[in-house]
């Protein structure tokens, strides 16, 4: 056909906007997904305020803090990468590529880091593991463990999936065209970028409760 | 024969064996696949329904075991929700004709269609699985605590196939979403598109936006029975309706999911048999995206005595009463279409003036549920399952009966026994009354909703609507025979058999792998049947050559 | 003259009649509608079938005062319905004075009732005829739903919170009691019967029941067991907020704000001790969750109405 | 190289909402932290949506505003019904 990879669009660049498009109604689906969570600890947070406040002390703010850096930079790379795609400077594509997909591995990392460390304070009451809590209401303390383990490991899950994507694209970089090289950064990107807004909104709510 | 080599080549002639079909990204082939699968649940899910009302042929549960019959219903309700009636007109026939009726080639995204089939299959294994192992006993509404502490079948199997099966219908709503946007022929406006189209559309929005809230809170109650997390448990400071906000945030949307393509089939229906363009085009196309959005705001009618505030339920109900507009507003249109026309009763017809009875009155049976007071006595009764059945079954089911007969020559060019499909509505319109208005009478009676067993004075009624059951069965399974019979055996189909105006039959029956040898171009508005007031406009098939 | 077939369950409330008018009067509208539209749909398919000689001439495609009217007619007519519907609802919250509390216990899977004097009952409740009864009712394990259809009531009953529903039986007789919440295996087991009985019987029935202590009474031994009497008591040397008089007063929270000692407040103060803690104290209650079930919850809730005589049985104030 | 300037504009915009987000926390507002620290997080969104993903067009904000809309209903009326 001509140059698109759908049959159904007639020309590269009526498709460009068709994927555009298709990225962002996935985006909008994807945050009522989060926003459905986002409610649940809200109502949580209402309820329990002071048990929560409290509880969220307990997280590391240097480590929260430090990856929130990383996933920005890593949206900036992204960024960059899609501008490098645009003037159609492939290798450098890649080099950002690269760095957006490592920066999300060393998040991955300092995640774990954190989460090892909250699992050995035993602030981790899932799998049978102990919960030991020294501060006042225990109870519901430990249900924000819970919600904050079941946000993060949600949002790690569509970080991983990010990577993984990211990896496949560089993976099959060769055999792609150019308009659907762009294509793909593009709609990787939209996606990356939303990765990051979702931990924009997470990171306050979970560690900077105070009050 | 030799008019076989005469025909132009069709897309069920592009290759045959289980890789062409299993490997196609061809939307007219995905829908087949669709369509198979989905037959299978149905009758699946409707096999569960007739031992349901078999038991309840007496009041004692002489059948099954109390816990054999919570089952049950369960994997009725989830697999007819699920795995029938949302995909149901939107994957097989909205997959098949969206492309044609808008004069596209495909979709715009073949691959994903075929992917979220895949995604749909994967989800049936799950939900399949839970059912052999030995099902589930929560009702499809998963409510919490009991679905999350006490139930003890396989839950977490079930709601993931649930949750899977979400992720295909979110991705057939992108790829609807985007095809309307992008891909209509050129001169086909928003206000030329097919009433068929813009439900779609509208139904396209509810999966997108929707589904994921399910899948939230499907994810919470996984959560919930592997890890403990009490976010439903109020022991744990969880909070048990608030999983009945999520869950009908989702699900009273879903109930417009199921009926909103019932509509667009109707609107394509009626007026073709009548002769007359669909009275109030614009009044219908409108009111079907007010359906979507208004939907999604009276989930709390489902909540009026779970214990919300008083307040929250005059809203809800308030909000409610608004919704009901839109659905009359298409009633009317509807029967006014049929005014001054010329009027033939194929049974594709039959099924839409069906619909548009059953469909009134499980509309008008509404009122009573979003009326607060009257709620109050019938929440939770049979009056609520006779209510939804109307809509779904006598809605949706019978729509679906209807776009299947109507564009049956299109799917397969291949012509079904116009006499059986006659019986066959007319026995279902029976079967369906017989079985389900009786439930009206027991719901104000006070019979409650998922009972094993019920007091004997109420036995009359379920007597009649265990024997409607029997010749709804019935008239279900005419059609499987006939149309499969058909398949082989039937007529050949000429391209525009019932001499529609829609730009699906400006092309072969059954149509080439791309739709149109040449694509079309749109000159005038969706319905033109009426040759005066349109006299100035030639009807010609669009095959205008596209002015690229 | 039906054959012994139903159509009606019967009216044994003071609201029953008040909802059966409406219900009639929708169901009078919307017959009269269905049958309209039946009516009209049939003519025009047998007038306009194909063939027939009708007049076809000067047809539109729309109407736009037609269109108009019929939405203006249906908004109109929906908010009349909704009106009605809402008013007799909103009565739910507003109890008459003067009521006879009863405490109901849903649980996998029976009703249990204890009156005030400490009579239990499973699956079966003893009520007068003629007094306002309120239901107050709570859940052991998951949702359940009290539903009285010859009452024309019905209320959830949530784990983690109390609800209530009121009723005035105004006719001595039988009726069903069901859980309409499904609730697990035996859901169509979870019922019995509602006894309406002339006050005067009532009072019998209620002096053949095992004597028993008393709900309230029943609270103070629990009050005193599980030790809330040693700091709650005038003479305690722990400062804790006196609870004499307390339910339906205001109480000043220590983040300046102001709530009503209700039910909820009370049983969340039990449960969770920290959520709100009242202004001048110090936060040293333990939480009780978990060391109470459902039923002993009912009883301290009844002891601790009982120190406030003159209160409203129901939590109006926070409405 | 205004695209480089923009993306680092937006960068830097981004790291100094984070310092002032992280920073805040630690001041005692008395309960205005939680709205000050959402409505960084709104305009750091803001500026992700606006500079990285280059939201123009009528489809992709008609998508944004639908669920922007959709959440405003989804979080509304379920702290209403509570």
């Amino acid at each position: 056909m001509s140059g698109t990879e759908s049959v159904a669009f007639d020309t590269p660049q009526r498709e460009r906007r068709g994927d555009n498009f298709a990225m962002w109604v996935f985006i909008a689906s994807e945050a009522m997904l989060f926003g459905a969570i986002f409610l649940v600890f809200l109502v949580a947070h209402i309820d329990f305020g002071r048990a929560f406040a409290g509880a969220s002390k307990h997280l590391s703010l240097p480590l929260g803090t430090f990856n929130t850096v990383l996933l920005i930079t890593s949206s900036f790379t992204m960024a960059l990468a899609h501008m490098l795609a645009l003037q159609r400077r492939w290798r450098a594509t890649v080099w950002a590529l690269l760095a957006t997909s490592a920066l999300g591995v060393c998040f991955l990392v300092v995640k774990g880091i954190e989460y090892g460390k909250e699992i050995q304070e035993g602030l981790a009451p899932l799998l049978g593991l102990p919960f030991r809590y020294s501060g006042p209401d225990p109870v519901h303390a430990e249900f924000f463990f819970g919600l904050y383990f079941a946000m993060t490991s949600l949002h790690a899950l569509h970080l991983i999936g990010g990577i993984v994507v990211i990896t496949g694209m560089i993976a099959l970089w060769r055999t792609a065209n150019p308009a659907s090289r762009l294509g793909r950064v593009v709609a990787v990107g939209l996606y990356w970028h939303f990765v990051d807004i979702i931990w924009v909104f997470m990171f306050p709510v979970l560690y900077l409760i105070n009050r | 024969m030799s008019t076989e080599a005469l025909r132009p080549s069709s897309y069920l002639g592009e290759g045959a064996g289980p890789a062409a079909w299993l490997l196609t990204t061809d939307h007219k082939r995905v829908a087949w696949l669709y369509l198979v699968s989905l037959t299978a649940f149905f009758f699946l899910g409707g096999a569960f329904a007739v031992l349901m009302r078999v038991e309840l042929a007496t009041p004692a549960g002489d059948l099954v075991s109390d816990d054999t019959y919570n089952r049950l219903f369960s994997l009725h309700g989830i697999i007819m929700v699920w795995f029938f009636l949302v995909p149901s007109i939107p994957a097989t026939l909205g997959n098949f004709l969206l492309p044609l009726m808008i004069g596209a080639r495909d979709l715009a995204f073949p691959r994903l269609n075929l992917a979220s089939w895949y995604v749909f299959i994967l989800g049936s294994a799950f939900a399949l699985a839970s059912v052999l192992a030995g099902g589930v006993d929560t009702g499809w509404t998963f409510y919490t605590p009991l679905s999350t502490l006490y139930a003890n079948g396989f839950v977490s199997m079930a709601a993931l196939g649930v949750f899977i099966v979400g992720f295909s219908t979110i991705m057939t709503g992108i790829n609807f979403i985007v095809t309307i946007h992008t891909l209509r022929a050129p001169g086909l406006t928003w206000f030329r598109l097919p009433i068929f189209v813009w439900t779609m559309y509208a139904t396209a929005l509810v999966m997108v936006l929707a589904t994921p809230v399910l899948a939230a809170s499907l994810i919470l109650i996984v959560l919930e029975r592997l890890f403990g997390i009490g976010i439903f448990n109020p022991a744990l400071g969880g909070d048990p309706l608030l999983f009945q906000h999520l869950f009908w945030f989702y699900s009273h949307p879903a109930v417009y999911i199921m009926i909103l393509p019932g509509m667009g089939v109707v609107s394509e229906v009626l007026p073709c048999f009548s002769r007359r363009p669909l009275f109030g085009y614009k009044a219908v196309a409108l009111s079907s995206m007010a359906i979507a959005v208004f939907g999604f705001l009276v989930w709390g009618h489902h909540m009026f005595v779970s214990g919300q505030s008083a307040y929250a339920g005059v809203l809800f109900s308030f909000l409610s009463f608004c919704v009901a507009i839109p659905s009359a507003i298409k009633v009317f249109n509807w029967s006014l279409t049929l005014r001054k026309g010329e009027i033939t009763f194929e049974t594709p017809m039959l099924y839409a003036l069906f619909f548009l009875a059953l469909f009134t009155f499980g509309g008008l049976a509404g009122l009573f549920l979003a009326a607060l007071a009257i709620d109050v006595h019938v929440h939770d009764t049979y009056f609520v399952v006779a209510h939804f059945h109307y809509i779904m079954v006598g809605g949706m089911v019978t729509a679906y009966m209807a776009g299947l007969h109507f564009w049956w020559p299109k799917l397969t060019g291949r012509m079904y026994s116009e006499t059986w499909g006659r019986i066959a509505a007319t026995v279902t319109f029976l079967g369906f009354n017989l079985t389900f208005f009786p439930q009206f009478v027991l719901g104000f009676l006070g019979m409650p909703r998922r009972y094993h067993t019920y007091p004997p004075e109420f036995q009359f009624w379920h007597i009649l609507s265990s024997a409607g059951a029997v010749v709804l069965a019935v008239g279900y399974l005419m059609p499987l025979l006939y149309l499969g019979w058909s398949l082989f055996r039937g007529a050949r189909a000429p391209a525009n058999p019932w001499r529609a105006t829609g730009l699906e039959w400006q092309t072969a029956s059954p149509p080439p792998p791309h739709n149109f040898e040449t694509m079309p171009v749109v000159t005038r508005p969706a319905y033109a049947y009426d040759m005066k007031g349109l006299k100035h406009e030639r009807f010609s098939p669009h095959r205008e050559e596209a002015a690229q | 003259m039906s054959f012994g077939i139903p159509f009606a369950p019967p009216e044994a409330s003071s609201i029953a009649g008040s909802v059966d008018t409406l219900f009639y009067a929708l169901l009078a509208f919307t017959a009269a509608l269905g049958t309209f539209l039946t009516i009209l749909v049939v003519f025009y398919a047998i007038k306009y079938r194909a063939g027939s000689g009708a007049e076809r001439t000067g047809e539109r495609a729309r109407s736009l005062p037609l269109e108009v009217t019929w939405t203006a007619a249906s908004l109109l007519i929906a908010f009349v319905i909704f009106g009605w519907g809402a008013v007799l609802f909103l009565r739910r919250e507003h109890p008459p004075m003067d009521a006879l509390e009863i405490a109901g216990l849903g649980k996998q899977w029976m009703w249990e009732f204890r009156h005030s004097g400490g009579q239990r009952e499973i699956n079966e409740l003893h009520v007068p005829v003629g007094k306002t009864v309120i239901v107050s009712l709570a859940s052991q394990d998951v949702i359940h739903s009290f539903f009285v259809p010859a009452f024309r009531v019905k209320q959830d009953a949530v784990p983690g919170r109390t609800t209530h529903v009121w009723f005035i039986a105004d006719e001595p007789g039988q009726y069903h009691l069901f859980c309409a919440q499904y609730c697990g295996t035996q859901h169509s087991e979870m019922g019995g019967w509602v006894t309406a009985m002339r006050p005067e019987d009532y009072a019998a029935w209620l002096g053949n029941q095992g004597k028993g202590d008393t709900l309230a009474a029943g609270g103070e031994k629990l009050f005193r067991a599980l030790g809330c009497s040693g700091c709650h008591e005038k003479s305690s040397k722990v400062r804790a907020p006196d609870l004499a008089g307390i339910f339906g007063r205001p109480v000043a929270l220590d983040n300046q704000q102001t709530v009503i000692a209700d039910e909820r407040y009370l049983r969340d103060s039990i449960l969770d001790p920290k959520k709100e803690i009242a202004a001048g104290y110090d936060p040293v209650m333990p939480s009780f969750d978990g060391l109470l079930d459902e039923g002993e919850m009912q009883m301290l809730l009844a002891y601790l109405k009982s120190l406030s005589p003159q209160a409203p049985t129901k939590n109006e104030a926070t409405q | 190289m205004s695209e480089l300037r923009k993306l680092t504009f937006g960068y830097l915009g981004l790291l100094a909402l984070l310092a002032l987000t992280v920073g805040s926390s630690l001041l005692d507002l008395a309960g205005f932290n939680v709205t000050l620290n959402l409505a960084i997080a709104a305009a750091k969104a803001i500026l992700i949506s606006l500079l990285f993903m280059h939201l123009t067009g009528t489809l992709p904000r008609l998508a944004v505003a639908a669920t922007g809309l959709w959440l405003v209903i989804l979080f509304g009326l379920t702290l209403i019904g509570r």
